[in-house]
Formats: structure tokens, C-alpha cells, sequence
């Protein structure tokens, strides 16, 4: 075991030595951009956005975020279909103390409202779709926390996950019908609205669009993800 | 050969999941330890889109283009957390069911298909 | 100025690190995640150092809070404790 | 036509994907035909986009968002890309036909997604043209290969889905710091871009960058020693998945390495890289083959050859030349064909006699005569006897690798070919002239006729090789012709250094 | 327009699928022995072109590689030995053959051999080689998986040699056609004997050489790669057996050939002659002159039939090779000369072998016996082919290995002569052993009801034997023949005799002496001698005392002493050694495989760790 141990450290000196080397030619905090600067110079021109990793999330490498939905999607449905059983209920056996109880049913309502603030807000300030889904999602895990037959109704979770899934796409093909572009910005620059509202909340083309659906999307995946994990089969 | 701060911090992550895979046993800690290499590749891709002296890349009032860090890379690390934790959640769900099965999470004993 | 920002951040680093060797080496499991959620934690602080704020909300939200809650769901489905390795000679061998 | 509508290609499974939630609230019993109709379509699509990039001699490059490349993520369907997406249409679907058969397992809604993911997330990784983009259609692949090797839900299903999820995680960790390298050093994510650039990176950094990818592809490649997890996830993963794992997804991990190491050979890296790929590849057929030797487990055997022949592949892709590439192409895609029939047909004598060990094997010709001619074909083809097509795609690797003087590989395919011969044999005989008791099944007609589709296409390639062979060889030539594809990009000028 | 040569070649081909397809009994036989005549019609018809022109060629362009067909005199006459053999065994199969599958392979087999003599470039001859390999194999498959697994290895391993050596040839010579390869080489003579540069190296060539004979080898049967030949050749339909030893051996012999044909030049001037004998041919002349008495030897030892006629069989390819290696143009003719006899006798012995089981069920010596009386059409042909295979005037047998004698004597080879000798001599051993024990002696009673040759097999040794008799009687005929590949007299004389200038032989002479003789002997037989007739029940015992264990007859364990004198040799067995390998490489393999795939996730971490290691030392 010792031995063992000591091999797999000194395993790992020598990957991480060999890393640092290549890092080192790399110099921390130096300009290193090539494209990124592209972005920052055109980015509100381009897509009215003010945060520019919004905007390289949602419009520059769009496919990369639709990808990411994806891999969401996939861990939701293959958690949901690798704990698939016959029967499946909660088996949790104590509520939650008075002050989770109470506080959660206050608070639910605020911190989805949050979440929605996030990802409708995404193309303005930090955050976007995914830590606000990921919001709304705590929000529902915070329900199962506290209340011990509290479940999602996961059907209609289900399909509003896949609605919103297919809204992306929808949308992209919408730029492929009008812009004759896949996941062409066809708000901002098709129609051209919004273009005098930059910096405010109706502006950034189809930035906000895509964000609330990707929230609601991460959202009810993230939800459904706490809900499958929780259940467990009945005998 | 001098490296910064953070791109220590985030290779030595990166190697202290690499050990966990290595050396432990128990199935969940070895999910530990890819977690914890995730989030080394992630502090990485950020410390290497930092440039010194600039702030965050939203540009209202007083940030311009010449301002603003790189945007590319917190970008990637926006998907590349998201499919960590959809990883994450995969494995688990596997774990989970292997215990169901073998009522072990030994990564010894979990040894039915072989040669 | 900057040595009081370079001391918190070497601070960090060394907090970040530290948890993570703790995460590992943890018998508890559930001890094991918080640790781990640290980790996450303090490197979405460091994130907010590097000016990205976008990606430390995610790594909150997601990194450090789902992720966590994830694992501790599983653990409550499986075991809680790592079982004790005990020694035996030649590993390699019994591969 | 509006060549951007080859974007469809991605589109359609994904929107598909999504609306499976939707089709199963009105009728669980639609979900699989869904998949089969979504399938063919997609296959549809795919000869239109095939047609079009063979007949047009161009690329077509998909720009998402409007945005050129490097600013936006572009696809790039060159004829490489088109010739395979082709092949996971194609396999996809017939996978589907068979689904509809052999998944009795619940849930089939998700699985019907995670199928439609997993056919996306293989299309994704072969045509696009963005290094982070890869990464991330790699795991899309990869998580929805997890899962549906899991999907059984047995013991041996997990065991060997988390094979595959701790391999994978630790490769597709260290696939990403290699990205960041090449990003730190050049500023861009744009395979072109950084094709054009590859000079200009610092050797050290250009050294650790390369092996760091080529690891983490290695991984999804199957190259000795990091397949580790492959004979395991290919013998719990449902049939119809194994046969998309061994026809199209290893190939797309291969080709997204090859495309790299390929890309950056500009680099100092770039020969001692090709040397390496060289002796994995050499070392993962030996091992392969002669882990298949005696076996007992026919599924399993399979698993073993097909990583064989993908260290033939990587073999050939590693000779560094563009006579080597194209014996390469041909290889993968007559594997493909081959290898798709084998598990179909494995899968389906699991399904009527129950298991994939060799004793059900035992007097196969008599009780599933069809599936057992379809089985025979294939293992001949793979020895590599005349008139069948893997022969030519042997004999094309051993010319390529004559060419540049390498011996030792001739000897080695020849070698593998010997032992290939002999665990194949013992299973014809098996199949055809052990007797074993059991009533004659009657065969499924569809499958039947998806069989002997395979077959024909298989004696059709070996006997007029030409057409097949030039395809080949002008997909490699898209993929070994670098200048080439860098001029095919429409790089926006403004960005460079 | 489709060219004759195809029609030759592909004609079996498509007749065994037919045959295949309309799986009737009397269809597919018929369709059959269409298929295996109408290229022995062509051939015959051939016969008068070539008499005109000096060959027939045809070529197709098919995936990029140009495929090119010859037919000349050479050719020719290994194509009718393919025709004639084919066809008997064809008529033998019509008996024996019970499903269409046999029909399938067996003819596709005369397709790959029709496909091996007629090939003018390097590709096809190894396309339609495998095409031979594959379909023998499928038939021997059938029967018995051990011994297909063998043949089909050893097959294996003889095409990939060929492979590579046609590889490296067309590396360097950029064209697969004979004609090419053949003048690249005569080049690289010419500029070897002047000093300069070389295409191949001397290295090389011996490369080259060395993985021809492998292949070629393998196929003929030569030692110590003859192991698989045995069990194929009894472990499968003996009326195939018949095509499998008497043709397709010859496409070993052909290769050998071709070598001569494409290399010989270069050989002999980089390695040098020993008096008019090329250096490197003395490599194949010994070998043969070892398979010779090994098969021979190992022939007299046999208690299966089957197994005695096989192992017969490598023996007398050995004689060929022999003949070949001399590699003076009067030894190789006679090496063709005895090709020719050997498929006249071999497919002869093998129809006849396959005659016996057919009617009795039995394969070994010991329940047999006595059956001359029970099947006299067949015993008749075995005394024919007996006296060729023993080399007895006035058969086939005798012209050609007397011709082999003779070309070796020449050359001042005692080594070789003895062993020619040593093999003629072993010969009669295990010739008296199947005279005897299956023709004479005690009849086991289960054998009383035993019937003559079916009607198809009876004509196809008709036709064998009648072949045997005539070439014997009249041997210039074949030699005329044979003198045409050379373009010149090298076997003087007229269609009874032949004459090498130091030495004649008459066959017409020596047939009407023999005739006159045995009518001496048959008056004597008739007028003279009292002659009674006993039942067949008494034993032979050589003069050794008979105990349960030490219990030698004709039909059991006849030749133990000889055994026992060899037993040190006879344990010494390649193909106990090839088997040995063969184990030891699975054992190997299957410890590796438990050790690497070990089912340990770690491990397998370890692995990519271990990757990482290799990948940092080598950029640090």
C-alpha cells in the first residue's frame, strides 16, 4: 500500500512537472488573445450584448451551448433511465425542522423568481441560464430537503424539459429559415430589434430568449435529476 | 521555470484527483477525485484567459474592449462545468445501482467482467 | 495594495489545496464531499479574483451546490464510509 | 439548395431527441417506430449531404450563427465527414430496426434518446471544426455511451459503464488542459486557425498539448492501453449499441485524433507523436488479437478483434503518408460494415438462444442458418480472404506501409490475420458443424433482410472494390491534406496575429 | 465478348453455384460435370491455337489493378492436368459428394487452380491462390475442424509470404506482371555480372526467394512444412482428395516454377552454379529429396488408409521437387513429367481410396482385407495404379521417374540418387502393404456383400487409368509436349521412346515384352501347375512368434519393428512442434489477457497513468 502510495506520487510529481513546464511558456496574466479580442470589440455591435461571455456562450459558439444542453439532457434522462424501477417513491421519514419547513415555503417563491432574474438578466450582468436554472433547481431541492412526500410532478417536468429543447432547436432553425444560418441571431439581426436599447433589459437579439429557455431547461433537468436520485425503488 | 499562483493551485488539483483515482478504493472517491480534477482543468482554463490588470469582460460604463479580460475561456468553463456535474451525476447514478447489485462499493470486489 | 490581494490569493490556493487533499483522504464519505464542495467553493472565489463572475456563480450554483447535493444523495443510497483498506502484500501482483 | 441546411444533420436528432418526453405522453408504443422513422430521415439527409460534397468536390461548411470562422464555430463536411456521417445514418438506423426487436428493457423512451444522442453526439465530433467543439460532441458521445452501456441495469451493465466513466473522465480531464494549452499559446479554438499557427507554438508547449490530446482521444480510440474499459462496456452494453460503439463511435474518437495529430504537424512534436500512435497501435493489435484467441465469450471475442482492427487503423493513419490515411479510411469503413453485421448478428443469437457464450453457437447453422451465413461472412471478410472487402483494405495498408519501408507492420497485419484465422474458425466450425440440440428458429424477416443487405454490400466492395476505394481515398485525402483544409475554411481575414 | 480463358476459369465457379443454388440431386451433379468438362474443352481446344501461336492472353482492369491471363505452353499443360484430374474427381464426387455445399467449394477450388496456372501477373495469381486455399479449406471443414484449422494455418502463412515477397517486388518494380518482374530481374542479372548497382540487394533476393518457397512450399507439401497435408488430405471427401492431392499440390510445384520463371536468372548468377546445377536449387532439391523419404517412411507406418496414400502423396512431390531443383532443362521437364504422372496416379489411388470407403465404410488396414474378389473393376484399377506408383514399366510412373534418374545422374548427385532410390524402395513397403492387406487375405465377413465401384466412379478411374497406361506405353507423347515449353528438343526420340543421348527407354518395347511375358507366365499358369485353391483365412507371421500383445499381420501394425527402429527419429515431429507452439502462444496469450484485462478499474487507471509517465519523460 505504502508502496503503491508512493508510486502514485511520484507519478503525479512527474505529470505535474511535465504540465508546469509546458505552463510555464505560457505566462500567467499576460494578452494572449486572438479571437477573444474580436469578441470584445464587436460584441455589442454584433449582438447587443453587453456581457461579452454571454454573448460568446449564446450567439459566437452557440453550438457549444446547445451541446452543453445536451450533455444536461443526456445525464437527466440517463439518470432517470438507470434508476428506473417498477415502483418509486420517497423513503425519507422525518420532515424538516419547523424553521426549513417554514422557511422554505416562504422562500421558494423569491429564489425562482431569483433564478428567473439571473438567466432573463444573463446578456447584462454575470450569471445567464445555467446558475440561474441552477437556482431554480436548489429552490426545488430545498422542497425535498424539507418536506418528506413533496414530489415534482415529473411528467410534466419531463415534458416541459423536452419543449425547451426543442425551443432551442426551434429558434436556431428559425435562423435557418430567415438568416440562412443555423442558430442565426435572427432578433438582433434580421428584424434589428432592441438596437437602441443596449445595455437595457429588451436588447441582445435572441439572447434572452435562449437564456430563459435554457434556464427553465437546466432547471427542471436539475430538479429532475434530485427527484430520480431520491426515490427509490420499492420492493 | 516560474508558474503563478493560480496555475499551481490548479495542476496540483488536478494531480491530488489523478492520486484519488490511483490509490483509492471506494468507488465514490474516485468520483471525488474526478470532480476535483474537473474543477483543476477549470480554474486552468480561467487563469489562462486572465490578463493582468483588466476586469471582468461586461462592458458597461468604464469597461471597453482594451479592458477586459478574455471572454473565450469563462465561456468554456461555463459548458465545461455543466457537463462536469452531468458526468458527475452519471457516475453516481451508475454507483448507485453497482451497490444495489454487489453491496460493495469496492472497486476491488466490482470485478465480475474480466479477460 | 497588490501583496495584501497576492496574500489572499496564495491564502486560497492553499485552502482550495488543502481541502482537496482532505476530500481525499476522508474515510467519512459525506466528510469527503464537503470537502470537496469547499474545494469548489473556494475556486469559485477564485474565479471572482480572475474577473470572471459569470463562471463563479456557475460554479456555485452548479460546481459546488448540485454537485455536492448529487453526491450526498448517492452516499445516502450507498455507504457512508470508505471500508477499511486492509494491507496485503504485492497489489500488483494480485491485479 | 441552401447547402446550410446540411445543419439538419444536427438539428433533426437533437429536436427529435427532445420531443421523445412529448411523443411518449401521447403513446409509449410510438417511441421506437419514432426512432426508426427519425433514423431514416436522418439517413435521408445524409445522402443529400454525401451527394452533395462528392458531386460539388467541395466542403460544405456550416457556419452557426452567420459567424465566420475563427469568430464563430463552424462544421466542417468534407468528404471524410460526409462518408461517415453517411455511415452513422446508416448504422443508426438499421441499429434502430433492431432496437425495435431487442430492447425489452424499460424505459425505452429514454433509451430512444440517449440512441438519438449518442448517433449526434458521433455526427458532432466527426464534422466539426472547432478544437473546444470536439470536446464537447465528445461528451455528448461519451456521457450518452455511458449511459446506454448501463442501460441493462444489471451488474455487469454498470460494472462496466463505470469502466468507461472513470477512463473517460480521466481522459476527457486531461483532453481539456491539452485545449487550454493550445489556447493559452495561439488565442484561437479554430482547427484551421491553429493548423495555419501550429508553427508558431513553443515546442515544450506544442509537445505536452499534442500528447495531452492525443490522450484523451486515445481513450475514446481504444488504443492499447487505454481501452481497457472497451471489452467490458462492449460486452454489457445493449446489441444494438455495441454494434454503433464498434461501427462509429471508436471510429469518430480515432478520426478526431488522427485529425489532430494531423492538424498540428507543424509542429516538433509531430513525427515522434506519429511514432507513438505507430507502437500503441502496433501493441493494440497484438494484445487484441491475441485476447480474442480464447475467448469464450463470442460478443466478447468480437470486442477484442474490433479493437484489433482499430489498432490496424491507427496503424495505418500513423505511417505518416497519404497512402497510409486512405488504407486507413477504407479500413473504417469496411469495419464498419463488417463489424455492424457481426454484433447485429450476435445480438440477435442472443436474443433468441439466450446468451453470447459459445456454447449457444453450437450448431447455429442449423437452428439460424441466415444469421450464421451472415456471422461466416463476416469473419472471413475480416480474415481478410479475396473477394471480400476487408482484403482490400488490408492489402491497401500493406502496399502504404511497403511504400515507406515499413516491414515490421506487414508482418505484423499479416501475423494478426493468422490468429484472426484461427479463433474465427474454431467459431465456424462451431456454428456450422458441432451439433447441438434446439429447435430451428424462425427468423426475422427485417433483420434478415438488414443481414444479407450488409452481406451484399460486403461481397459487393470485395468484389468491385473501385468505387468504395476511391471514396476512400478522397476522404483521406480531405484529412491528410491540411493546406487543403485550411484554404476550405473562410477564415475571416481581420483575425490573425 | 467473353474470352475463353475466363470461360476456363470461371466455369467451375459458376457451376458450383449453380449447383449450389438449384440444390437437387441429378441437377447439381450434372450441372457439375458441365462445369468441370466444358473448361477441359476449351483446354483441348486450345490445343490447336497454340499450336499456331505461341500463346493466348487476355487481361481486365478491375479495381485498379490490371489482371492479366496467359495461356502457353507451360500453362497449358498444368491447366490440363487440372482438366483431366478435376474432371475424374468431379465424376468420383458424382458417388461420394452428399450435399451441395461440397459441390460449391470443390469446383470453386478448380476455379482458384484454373486461376493459379493461367495468371500472367503477380496479383492474381495470389488472388485466385487464396481463392484455391479458401475453397480446399471449406471442404476440409467440413470433416474435421483440428485438421482445416492446420491446413488453413500453414495456407495462411503461405500467402502471407507470398504476400510480402510480391509486396516487396512491387515496391520496387512498381507492376505486378510477370512479364515486368521477370525482366527487372534479368536486368538486375546482367547488371550484377557487370559489377553495378542492383535493383534488389543479394539480401533481398534471398528474402524474396526464401518467402516464395514458403509459400510455394506449404502448398506443395514440402518438408518440414508438409504437416497440415496429411490430415487435409484424409480428413475430407476422397474423391476431392483425388483434385486436392493431384492438382492442387501442382500449384505448389507451379509456383516453384514460376520462381525459376521470374528469379532464376538473378539466383544463379548471385549464388553460382555447382556444375550445371544452380546453387539455390539445391535448397529445393534436397528439401524434396527429405520429403521424399520422410513421407515415405511415415507412409509405411500408417494404419489409415486414407493417411498411407497422403503421406504416399508428399513422398512423390518430393520426386518433382527433386527434379525442379536440379534445374538443368531436362530435370525440370521430368519434374513436369512426373507432375503429370503423379496427378495421373495420385487422383487415380485417391478415387480408388474413395471407391473403398464408399462401399465399405472402413478406413483402416485391419478390417479390411480380401476384397479383390468382391470389387474386381476397382482392384484392377488399383493394380494400374499400384505398378505406376511403384515405377514399373510399361506405366506413366516409371517414364518420369526414370527421367528424374536419369536428369539427377547426370548431374553427378549420388546424395540425391540415393535418396530417389531409398523412395522408390519405401515405396514397394507401403505399396505391398495396401496390395495386400485391402486386396488379399482373409475377408472380414461383414465385407461379404460388398459391391464394385459405382458408374461414375468407375469411369473416372477408367479414365485415369487408361491415362496411366497410355503415357506409360507411349511417353512421347507427353515429352513432345513437354520438349514445346523449351522451344526445343531436350527428350529425343519417337512417341514410344524417349532418348536423352546417354540413355533410352522404349515403352512400345518393354510393353510388348511384358505382354509376351505374361503369356508365357499364364501358359505356364494353365498348363503347368497344380493349382489349389484355399480360403483366404490363413496368417502371415513373418517368423515371429504370435502373442496377444506382438501380434503383427499385414493388416495390423505390419511394419511395428520398423516403427521401433525409428522411434528416436519419429518422435521428432514438426508438426508435434508446430502444435507446441501453437499452445504454448494460447497460453501465453490467454496469462496475458487475465493479467492485462484484469478487471480492475485502477489498473486500468494505472494504464492511462503509465501513458502519462511515457508521454512527460518523453517531453521533459
Amino acid at each position: 500500500m505504502v508502496m503503491k502510495r508512493a508510486l502514485a506520487i511520484l507519478t503525479i510529481l512527474l505529470i505535474g512537472y511535465w504540465i508546469a513546464l509546458a505552463l510555464s511558456h505560457v505566462p500567467f496574466g499576460a494578452d494572449k488573445m486572438l479571437v477573444g479580442q474580436y469578441y470584445l470589440n464587436h460584441v455589442k455591435a454584433q449582438t447587443g450584448a453587453v456581457n461579452a461571455v454571454t454573448a460568446v456562450v449564446v450567439n459566437y459558439r452557440g453550438f457549444d451551448t446547445l451541446g452543453e444542453v445536451t450533455v444536461l439532457f443526456i445525464a437527466s434522462t440517463g439518470v432517470a433511465a438507470l434508476l428506473w424501477r417498477k415502483k418509486r417513491k420517497r423513503t425519507a421519514k422525518t420532515e424538516g425542522s419547523v424553521v426549513l419547513t417554514t422557511g422554505s415555503r416562504l422562500l421558494f417563491p423569491f429564489i425562482v423568481l431569483f433564478g428567473g432574474y439571473i438567466f432573463i438578466h444573463g446578456h447584462l450582468t454575470p450569471g445567464g441560464g445555467f446558475p440561474g436554472g441552477a437556482t431554480i433547481a436548489t429552490a426545488f431541492l430545498m422542497l425535498y430537503l424539507a418536506f418528506s412526500v413533496y414530489e415534482i410532478p415529473h411528467k410534466g417536468f419531463e415534458i416541459t424539459e423536452g419543449l425547451a429543447g426543442m425551443g432551442y432547436v426551434t429558434v436556431g432553425l428559425i435562423g435557418l429559415a430567415i438568416g440562412s444560418y443555423f442558430l442565426f441571431d435572427w432578433i438582433w439581426q434580421s428584424w434589428g430589434w432592441g438596437h437602441s436599447n443596449i445595455g437595457r433589459l429588451f436588447s441582445a437579439g435572441f439572447i434572452p430568449v435562449i437564456y430563459t429557455i435554457i434556464g427553465i431547461k437546466v432547471g427542471t433537468e436539475l430538479s429532475g435529476i434530485v427527484d430520480s436520485m431520491v426515490k427509490e425503488g420499492g420492493e | 521555470m516560474s508558474i503563478g499562483v493560480y496555475y499551481f493551485g490548479a495542476v496540483s488539483l488536478i494531480l491530488i484527483g489523478l492520486y484519488a483515482v490511483l490509490v483509492k478504493k471506494n468507488l465514490l472517491k474516485i468520483l471525488v477525485g474526478l470532480s476535483i480534477m474537473e474543477t483543476g482543468v477549470n480554474l486552468l482554463l480561467i487563469s489562462i484567459g486572465y490578463i493582468a490588470g483588466r476586469s471582468a469582460p461586461i462592458l458597461s460604463e468604464g469597461v471597453g474592449p482594451n479592458n477586459a479580460v478574455d471572454p473565450i475561456p469563462q465561456a468554456l468553463v461555463l459548458t465545461a462545468i455543466v457537463i462536469g456535474v452531468a458526468t458527475t451525476a452519471l457516475a453516481l447514478t451508475v454507483a448507485i445501482n453497482l451497490y444495489e447489485t454487489y453491496k460493495t462499493l469496492n472497486i476491488e470486489e466490482l470485478r465480475r467482467l474480466r479477460g | 495594495m497588490t501583496s495584501c490581494v497576492q496574500c489572499i490569493e496564495y491564502l486560497m490556493v492553499f485552502i482550495m489545496i488543502a481541502a482537496a487533499v482532505f476530500a481525499v483522504e476522508w474515510r467519512d464519505l459525506l466528510a469527503a464531499v464537503v470537502g470537496m464542495a469547499a474545494v469548489s467553493l473556494v475556486a469559485s472565489i477564485l474565479f471572482f479574483f480572475l474577473q470572471a463572475p459569470d463562471v463563479a456563480m456557475t460554479e456555485a450554483a452548479i460546481g459546488a451546490a448540485m454537485s455536492a447535493a448529487v453526491f450526498i444523495f448517492a452516499i445516502k443510497r450507498t455507504q457512508r464510509y470508505e471500508t477499511e483498506e486492509e494491507e496485503k502484500p504485492g497489489w500488483w501482483v494480485r491485479w | 439548395m441552401n447547402l446550410q441546411f446540411a445543419s439538419l444533420l444536427i438539428a433533426l436528432p437533437l429536436i427529435s431527441a427532445f420531443f421523445v418526453p412529448v411523443i411518449k405522453t401521447i403513446s409509449r408504443k410510438a417511441v421506437m417506430p419514432f426512432l426508426v422513422i427519425i433514423t431514416a430521415v436522418q439517413t435521408g439527409i445524409a445522402a443529400w449531404v454525401f451527394e452533395e460534397v462528392y458531386t460539388g468536390g467541395k466542403p460544405i461548411i456550416i457556419m452557426a450563427g452567420g459567424f465566420k470562422p475563427p469568430v464563430g464555430i463552424n462544421l466542417y463536411i468534407g468528404h471524410f465527414a460526409a462518408l461517415f456521417v453517411l455511415i452513422i445514418a446508416v448504422a443508426g438506423f438499421f441499429m434502430a430496426v433492431f432496437s425495435m426487436k431487442s430492447i425489452g428493457v424499460e424505459p425505452k423512451d429514454k433509451y430512444a434518446m440517449l440512441f438519438l444522442l449518442l448517433m449526434l453526439g458521433a455526427t458532432g465530433m466527426i464534422s466539426t471544426g472547432d478544437i473546444f467543439n470536439l470536446f464537447v460532441f465528445m461528451e455528448i458521445t461519451a456521457i450518452s455511451a455511458y449511459a446506454l452501456t448501463a442501460y441493462n441495469k444489471t451488474g455487469e451493465a454498470s460494472e462496466g459503464a463505470m469502466k468507461y466513466i472513470v477512463l473517460g473522465g480521466i481522459g476527457s480531464s486531461f483532453f481539456l488542459v491539452g485545449i487550454a494549452l493550445i489556447y493559452g499559446s495561439l488565442g484561437t479554438l479554430n482547427m484551421a486557425q491553429i493548423a495555419q499557427l501550429a508553427g508558431n507554438i513553443n515546442p515544450t508547449v506544442a509537445q505536452a498539448a499534442l500528447a495531452l490530446l492525443v490522450f484523451g482521444l486515445a481513450v475514446e480510440a481504444e488504443l492499447f492501453p487505454l481501452n481497457a474499459w472497451a471489452p467490458d462496456a462492449y460486452q454489457a452494453a445493449p446489441h444494438p449499441v455495441t454494434a454503433m460503439f464498434s461501427a462509429f463511435v471508436v471510429k469518430a474518437g480515432l478520426y478526431a485524433m488522427v485529425r489532430i495529430i494531423y492538424l498540428l504537424r507543424d509542429t516538433q512534436a509531430f513525427t515522434g507523436i506519429l511514432r507513438l500512435v505507430l507502437i500503441l497501435g502496433t501493441i493494440t493489435v497484438v494484445i487484441g488479437e491475441l485476447s480474442a484467441l480464447r475467448q469464450t465469450n463470442v460478443k466478447r471475442m468480437f470486442a477484442y478483434s474490433s479493437i484489433a482492427q482499430v489498432g490496424f487503423m491507427a496503424v495505418g493513419f500513423s505511417l505518416g503518408t497519404q497512402a497510409g490515411a486512405s488504407a486507413g479510411v477504407f479500413h473504417m469503413v469496411n469495419h464498419a460494415i463488417v463489424k455492424a453485421l457481426m454484433f447485429l448478428a450476435v445480438g440477435y443469437v442472443a436474443l433468441e438462444l439466450g446468451g453470447t457464450s459459445i456454447e449457444d453457437f453450437k450448431g447455429l447453422g442449423k437452428k439460424m442458418p441466415l444469421t450464421a451465413f451472415a456471422i461466416t461472412v463476416g469473419a472471413i471478410s475480416i480474415i481478410g480472404i479475396p473477394m471480400f472487402n476487408v482484403f482490400w483494405s488490408k492489402i491497401q495498408l500493406i502496399l502504404a506501409a511497403l511504400k515507406v519501408g515499413k516491414t515490421g507492420v506487414i508482418a505484423l497485419i499479416l501475423g494478426a490475420s493468422l490468429v484472426e484465422a484461427v479463433y474465427y474458425i474454431r467459431l465456424i466450425h462451431t456454428m456450422w458443424f458441432e451439433s447441438a440440440n434446439g429447435e430451428k428458429v424462425k427468423e426475422n424477416f427485417t433483420l434478415g433482410v438488414i443481414m444479407l443487405l450488409l452481406v451484399a454490400l460486403i461481397i459487393v466492395i470485395g468484389v468491385f472494390p473501385n468505387a468504395a476505394w476511391n471514396i476512400a481515398q478522397k476522404a483521406a485525402a480531405d484529412l491528410y491534406n491540411v493546406s487543403q483544409y485550411i484554404k476550405n475554411v473562410p477564415l475571416l481575414p481581420g483575425v490573425s496575429p | 465478348m467473353i474470352n475463353e480463358l475466363m470461360i476456363i476459369i470461371f466455369a467451375p465457379l459458376l457451376a458450383g453455384v449453380l449447383a449450389w443454388i438449384f440444390d437437387v440431386k441429378g441437377i447439381r451433379e450434372g450441372v457439375a460435370i458441365i462445369g468441370a468438362a466444358v473448361p477441359l474443352a476449351y483446354l483441348i481446344q486450345a490445343y490447336q491455337t497454340l499450336a499456331s501461336q505461341p500463346s493466348i492472353q487476355y487481361s481486365i482492369v478491375l479495381s485498379g489493378f490490371k489482371f492479366e491471363f496467359i495461356l502457353y505452353h507451360l500453362s497449358w499443360v498444368f491447366a490440363m492436368i487440372a482438366g483431366v484430374v478435376g474432371f475424374a474427381a468431379v465424376l468420383g464426387m458424382v458417388s461420394t459428394a452428399k450435399d451441395s455445399y461440397e459441390w460449391l467449394f470443390a469446383l470453386m477450388s478448380l476455379t482458384g487452380v484454373y486461376g493459379v496456372f493461367l495468371a500472367d501477373d503477380l496479383i492474381s495469381f495470389f488472388i485466385f491462390w487464396e481463392i484455391m486455399t479458401f475453397a480446399s479449406f471449406m471442404m476440409v471443414l467440413k470433416y474435421n475442424r483440428k485438421a482445416s484449422l492446420k491446413y488453413f494455418l500453414l495456407s495462411v502463412l503461405g500467402a502471407y509470404a507470398m504476400l510480402i515477397a510480391i509486396g516487396i517486388i512491387y515496391a520496387k518494380v512498381g507492376a505486378f506482371d510477370f512479364t515486368s518482374v521477370q525482366r527487372v530481374f534479368y536486368q538486375d542479372a546482367m547488371r550484377s555480372v557487370m559489377g553495378s548497382d542492383t535493383l534488389f540487394s543479394r539480401n533481398e533476393l534471398l528474402l524474396i526467394f526464401g518467402l516464395f518457397l514458403t509459400a510455394f512450399g506449404v502448398k506443395a507439401g514440402t518438408f518440414p512444412l508438409h504437416v497440415w497435408a496429411p490430415d487435409a488430405y484424409s480428413e475430407t471427401n476422397q474423391s476431392y482428395t483425388a483434385m486436392f492431392s493431384g492438382v492442387l499440390s501442382k500449384a505448389g510445384v507451379y509456383g516453384m516454377l514460376v520462381i525459376y520463371i521470374l528469379l532464376g536468372t538473378r539466383l544463379m548468377y548471385e549464388f553460382g552454379n555447382i556444375g550445371a546445377a544452380p546453387k539455390f536449387g539445391y535448397v529445393i532439391a534436397f528439401l524434396g529429396g527429405i520429403t521424399i523419404i520422410v513421407g515415405g517412411l511415415l507412409a509405411a507406418l500408417q494404419e489409415d488408409i486414407r493417411k498411407l496414400f497422403a503421406y504416399s502423396s508428399i513422398s512423390q512431390i518430393g520426386y518433382i521437387l527433386v527434379g525442379i531443383g536440379v534445374g538443368t532443362a531436362l530435370s525440370i521437364e521430368a519434374a513436369i513429367y512426373h507432375a503429370i504422372s503423379h496427378a495421373l496416379f495420385k487422383g487415380l489411388f485417391f478415387l480408388i481410396v474413395a471407391t473403398i470407403i464408399h462401399r465399405t465404410g472402413k478406413t483402416q488396414f485391419k478390417d479390411m482385407g480380401g476384397l479383390a474378389e468382391k470389387m474386381p473393376v476397382t482392384f484392377a484399377m488399383a493394380f494400374v495404379a499400384i505398378l505406376s506408383l511403384a515405377g514399373i514399366p510399361p506405366l506413366v510412373g516409371f517414364a518420369s521417374k526414370w527421367l528424374i534418374f536419369e536428369a539427377v545422374i547426370h548431374q553427378n548427385m549420388p546424395i540425391l540418387g540415393g535418396m530417389l532410390f531409398f523412395g522408390s524402395a519405401i515405396g514397394f513397403v507401403y505399396l505391398i502393404r495396401f496390395t495386400y492387406a485391402v486386396w488379399f487375405g482373409q475377408r472380414p465377413t461383414e465385407l461379404d456383400d460388398t459391391k464394385d465401384a459405382p458408374l461414375p466412379l468407375a469411369i473416372a478411374m477408367g479414365i485415369l487409368a487408361l491415362l496411366n497406361v497410355v503415357f506409360g506405353i507411349a511417353p512421347g507423347i507427353v515429352a513432345g509436349e513437354l520438349n514445346k515449353i523449351f522451344g526445343k528438343e531436350i527428350i529425343q526420340g519417337t512417341i514410344w521412346e524417349l532418348n536423352l543421348g546417354f540413355g533410352r527407354y522404349n515403352g512400345l518395347f518393354i510393353t510388348i515384352w511384358l505382354v509376351v511375358g505374361i503369356l508365357i507366365a499364364a501358359v505356364i499358369y494353365f498348363l503347368g501347375a497344380k493349382v489349389r485353391r484355399v480360403p483366404v483365412t490363413d496368417t502371415y507371421q513373418a517368423g515371429n512368434p504370435v502373442t496377444m500383445d506382438y501380434n503383427l499381420t499385414i493388416r495390423r501394425n505390419f511394419f511395428l519393428p520398423l516403427k521401433e527402429t525409428l522411434a528416436f527419429w519419429l518422435r521428432m515431429s514438426f508438426d508435434r512442434l508446430y502444435q507446441d507452439i501453437g499452445s504454448w502462444v494460447e497460453d501465453l496469450a490467454e496469462t496475458l489477457r487475465h493479467y492485462i484485462y484484469n478487471g480492475n478499474v485502477q489498473a486500468y487507471a494505472w494504464y492511462l497513468a503509465a501513458i502519462l509517465i511515457i508521454l512527460a519523460l518523453w517531453g521533459v
